[in-house]
């Protein structure tokens, strides 16, 4: 079973590449705002039964794809 | 005395040392800010130097590709303007265009700084001198593996694009890359530095001759 | 709050409380008590190190500034002059590795431009646990990843550095990171007093986050079960916005238009703010309000305290502030007015109009507390009938065990990961014992690190001592003058008293060496609390020296270079310890030292003029694990062999002795030399081979390459 | 208008991250397979009409917010 791991900074934490990113953007006039970067982390996992596959899929966010102390994520089926 | 261009970005910070090595051969380097288009007509070559143009986010080199300076780099590389990019100037020059493929992150996943011997594939302006001789110089990068896929690989072959090749690859390249040329031959670009093998002290003066260009 | 919570959270014990009220003459209220929290912590007040600081060499002839600013400052002649100090990070780096570690190399780079230098070099000082200890592997990636990760992206070639290992770091790891800065002929020096009423106060760079609230006064506490719930939002570095500052703050300093700055650091605009004021005995009046903020929800509190990176604070002439909002602005950095200088003496905080506070900073600087914490009177170890005959090294195998143990094998996984070249001056880079940067006069400035945790471990006096005398012993052996120091003092909790005793002695032992040796110490930190559950760390006052060369040119290499070379055994002092490899092996350690240090650093000395008389090809001091190890090291990067014969001791470590190669011709010259200035010199082998022969048994260079080269893999297959 | 924009390698391209990543985890004892690690930004456009808002968003990530070369994109409205 696949999933998608969407990974960005916490909002209270510094974000440096999306401050570096807009300003960029903007000085090459692009209208956006409130950008931030942060990583997509796609895996399969063998375990047919989704409730199963979902909960090994969380377990490996929390083990060691996610740093809970600056960033936060959203786990999606694909 | 030939005028040269060095483009400066926001990170950029080997400017200094390129400044060092363009007035050791005599010639007059002048500061190109990368906010500022410039009239391509008017220097005779063109540095990018290495460092950490906009810190390296998003992709090294991708956000230094948009910016103005760049433009007008472009219309210098279709003039047949000599253009040499190194180490963070290589990957400026892949993302904006002016070189084909790209500089991933090395096969590591780490920063490497290390003295390598490269051997030259196919003369260049540059370092005109015969294929096969061997330079020793450092590499100090994190984003220097070479990536091209199939077809331009092949078409870097026939076209004699591949300029310079690691005699032990430190990074992963494709085929030991570590510099590549257009396929006019006027722009070029490597990963490795030059500009810190000038003297004794540096552990090598092999540098010296990648800033004997001609004109 | 309830009295005993607030105490609790502003970290301020019963009596700095009833001091405070004595001062003010009422109760502290609302921002009053951020203030005094984070100016009385132990992290920026130094109240239990203060009285002992103050002991301290700190002055020679060349010393142009020295403690009270941000670095100090010595001048090399030729209009060259140097800015450096040492700082640590430790707290941060055991919470989050990668920004405790980067944050740490981006505050101390604040320290040197703050003054005008421009940063030319960084050094690295770190102290892990045992490799099997929880999490160790990880903080070790985290840790090198961010030092390199920091300071490769803002262009500081890291030259040097020191990685040890030791069970007392498994729940503390150390981080110390060393900047030097250079001024070339026109380049001002930039003070951090502040002055002229009608000045604007200006705030330049990132904008106020939450980050490190209360941090400073975290660092100064012992980690224990809810260091969890008491940790602040993570200070994020950004090298690349460093950068920016690094180039627009020079700039406006070359271009005259800064009357004062001061880096935003531990404690952030409260310290810089009150300590400018307090510097230069005038006040200021501060809007929080106009602070530019990354979350529009923080209160006053929060701003004072916040230590979000990449932050300067300056004073500027009114007229001055259009050029030099345009240089920012070039760079992409905002700068905004928020405030005056005054004449009044006190530090006005407003908030929308109306004054939080209005306090003194004389009074709030200055009445910080002291504290004269209890310790005893250090006995030395030294023991006179422990005269270091043989060691009964039994075959070359056992130095195998050593270069393959992760205290003595090859530490270039760290380093390769750092720019050691980035501008261009780099002569020597880490792979040498000493590291050089090229001058633009074409003199050679050398960075060395001190202190040996297993020597401090046996005693903390001789360890004190070592932390100078060793470094500045290297630095003469390649031809260069130690002129000043830098330290870092890593201690547990300064309240027990044997930590304390321990301290005392420390600083005791190198304050006397830097007597002896003239290397003032000229700036520093310390950092105390490395504690976690009961356990401290050993003593670890890690040392950063400069110095000086008249020439980049010719200086030895660490290795045998040619064959037929001499092999000359040059001894300085009367001492020895059982060493790294007794420790490691949990033999009884036992040491000796008996030289006076005045004639130590006469001979070391005499060792400079001898090797800069020329001819010789390599050199190198007789260092951890001892003479056989150190010669073992010397066959590394030629893989060139030595025949050595020598009857004394193969792994005790000398205090101290230095190892000389130099060609036949010259080994009669270069003894005499030696000799004319009393110095205890003997050839004890010659380069050749592929072999290291001690005494008849031998090792291959391969196998010594080999297995030094290829166990750190082994020890960490994870990294 | 709030976008979210998913960047991943190429399968021709070597990917040492996923590659790490995988490594990683399986020495934690977790079963997966096919891991690969990307980029996600996700950043607002100053648009209210929602097809003009996607053009805008499409023009960053073609100007140069992912590489054609080595990566494959993939836009979501959040
Ligand atoms: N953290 C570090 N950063 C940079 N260089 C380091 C670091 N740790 C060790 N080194 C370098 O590795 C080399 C070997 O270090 P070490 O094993 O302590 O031997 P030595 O006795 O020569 O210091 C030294 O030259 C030192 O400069
Ligand atoms: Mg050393």
């Amino acid at each position: 079973m696949k999933f998608g791991l969407k990974i960005l900074p916490k909002p209270e934490v510094l974000d440096t590449q999306g401050r570096a990113v807009q300003s960029t953007l903007e000085r090459h006039g692009f209208a956006l705002s409130d950008c931030h970067v942060g990583r997509y982390i796609v895996f399969e996992v063998q375990n047919d039964d989704p409730a199963k596959a979902k909960e090994m899929a969380t377990a490996m966010a929390e083990k060691g794809l996610y740093n809970p102390l600056i960033e936060s994520y959203e786990l999606e089926k694909l | 005395m030939s005028r040269v261009g060095v483009l400066r970005f926001p990170g950029t910070n080997c400017d200094r040392d390129i400044w060092k090595s363009i007035e050791l051969k005599n010639k007059t380097p002048e500061w190109l800010w990368y906010e500022d288009s410039f009239d391509p007509k008017a220097y005779d070559a063109y540095l990018v130097p290495g460092g950490f143009s906009y810190g390296d986010y998003l992709r090294s080199g991708a956000l230094a590709a948009l910016s103005p300076a760049v433009d007008s780099l472009k219309e210098a590389g279709e003039l047949g303007k000599p253009i040499f990019g190194i180490c963070n100037g290589f990957q400026s020059l892949c993302e904006s265009g002016l070189l084909p493929g790209d500089l991933m992150r090395n096969e590591s996943g780490r920063f490497i700084d290390q003295l390598v011997d490269l051997k030259l594939q196919n003369s260049s302006q540059w370092a005109p001198y015969e294929t096969g001789k061997v330079f020793r110089m450092p590499m100090a990068h994190a984003d220097g593996r070479f990536f091209i896929n199939e077809d331009g690989l092949q078409s870097l072959k026939n076209n004699k694009q591949i300029w310079l090749t690691y005699e032990s690859n430190p990074n992963g390249s494709v085929e030991n890359i570590a510099g590549i040329m257009n396929e006019k031959k006027n722009v070029v670009g490597m990963m490795p530095h030059p500009d810190r093998a000038l003297f004794d002290w540096m552990g090598s003066t092999d540098g010296l001759q990648f800033f004997d260009w001609k004109g | 709050m309830e009295l005993q919570e607030k105490l609790k959270l502003y970290r301020i014990n019963e009596a700095e409380y009833g001091r405070i009220q004595e001062l003010l003459g009422r109760e502290p209220q609302g921002v009053e008590w951020a203030v005094f929290s984070a100016l009385w912590s132990e992290h920026c007040s130094y109240k239990s190190s203060k009285v002992h600081l103050k002991k301290l060499f700190n002055q020679s002839d060349r010393v142009l500034e020295s403690f009270g600013e941000n670095a100090g400052i010595v001048d090399l002649g030729e209009g060259e002059r140097v800015a450096f100090k040492m700082e640590s990070h430790n707290h941060p780096s055991f919470i989050e590795p990668y920004q405790g570690a980067a944050t740490g190399v981006g505050g101390i780079l604040r320290d040197i431009f703050t003054m005008g230098a421009r940063p030319i070099a960084l050094a690295n000082y770190l102290c892990f646990g045992e490799p099997e200890a929880e999490r160790m592997p990880e903080l070790i990636d985290g840790v090198v990843r961010g030092i390199g990760g920091y300071g490769n992206c803002v262009g500081v070639p890291n030259i040097s550095g020191q990685t040890n290992f030791h069970k007392s770091y498994n729940g503390n790891i150390l981080v110390n990171a060393m900047a030097v800065g250079l001024f070339t002929k026109d380049d001002p020096i930039c003070l951090s007093k502040a002055k002229g009423k009608g000045n604007l106060v200006v705030y330049v760079g990132a904008k106020t986050g939450r980050d490190g609230v209360h941090g400073a006064s975290m660092a100064s506490e012992s980690f224990d079960e809810d260091s969890e719930s008491k940790r602040p939002t993570v200070q994020i570095g950004d090298p690349f916005f460093e950068k920016l500052l690094i180039e627009s703050c020079l700039e406006v300093m070359k271009k005259d238009l800064v009357v004062a700055i001061q880096d935003m650091g531990a404690a952030g605009i409260t310290s810089s703010s009150f300590e400018m004021a307090d510097k230069g005995n005038v006040g200021l009046t501060m809007r929080l309000d106009e602070v530019p903020l990354r979350d529009e929800t923080m209160t006053p509190e929060d701003i004072l305290l916040s230590e979000s990176q990449e932050r300067m604070l300056l004073i500027c002439e009114p007229e001055k502030l259009d050029a030099l909002q345009k240089v920012f602005h070039h760079w992409g950095l905002d700068a905004v007015s928020i405030g005056e200088v005054i004449d009044e003496p006190v530090v006005r905080i407003q908030w929308k109009g109306e004054t939080l506070t209005e306090m003194s900073p004389k009074m709030v600087v200055d009445n910080a507390p002291e504290y004269e914490r209890p310790y005893k009177e250090w006995q030395k170890k030294s023991d006179e009938s422990f005269v270091g005959a043989s060691d009964n090294f039994e075959n070359l195998d056992e130095l195998k065990t050593l270069l393959a143990d992760h205290r003595g094998c090859s530490k270039e996984w760290v380093y390769k990961q750092y720019d050691q070249r980035v501008g261009a001056s780099t002569a020597r880079d880490c792979s040498s014992d000493i590291g050089v940067i090229a001058l633009p006069s074409g003199r050679a400035l050398s960075v060395v690190l001190g202190c040996r945790p297993h020597i401090m471990r046996q005693d903390a006096w001789m360890g004190g001592v070592d932390s100078i005398a060793y470094p500045a012993i290297e630095m003469a052996a390649k031809g260069f003058e130690a002129l000043a120091t830098t330290d870092c003092l890593n201690f547990g909790n300064p309240e027990k008293t044997e930590v304390m005793s321990e301290f005392v002695a420390a600083l005791d032992g190198m304050n006397k060496a830097c007597e002896a040796f003239v290397t003032p110490i000229i700036s520093g930190n310390v950092s105390f609390y490395n504690e976690t559950l009961d356990k401290g760390v050993s003593p670890t006052p890690s040392t950063g020296l400069v110095g000086l060369r008249p020439s980049v040119n010719n200086i030895p290499h660490s290795s045998f270079m040619s064959e037929g070379d001499e092999v000359i055994l040059v001894t300085l002092g009367d001492g020895w310890s059982t060493g790294y490899k007794a420790e490691m092996q949990s033999q009884n350690s036992r040491y000796h030292f008996s030289t006076e240090l005045s004639e130590l650093a006469k001979r070391t000395q005499s060792l400079r003029e001898v090797v800069n008389s020329g001819g010789v090809s390599a050199s190198r001091i007789v260092g951890n694990f001892g003479l056989a190890y150190t010669l073992a090291r010397m066959t590394l990067a030629n893989q060139k062999g030595a025949d050595i014969r020598y009857e004394g001791p193969a792994t005790y470590e000398a205090f101290y002795q230095v190892v000389l190669t130099t060609s036949k011709d010259n080994s009669e010259y270069l003894l005499k030399q030696l000799r004319d200035h009393e110095l205890g010199a003997e050839v004890i082998g010659s380069v050749t081979g592929e072999s290291l022969k001690w005494n008849g048994k031998q090792l291959s260079t391969k196998d010594i390459k080999e297995v030094y080269e290829t166990s750190w893999g082994k020890i960490f297959p994870q990294l």
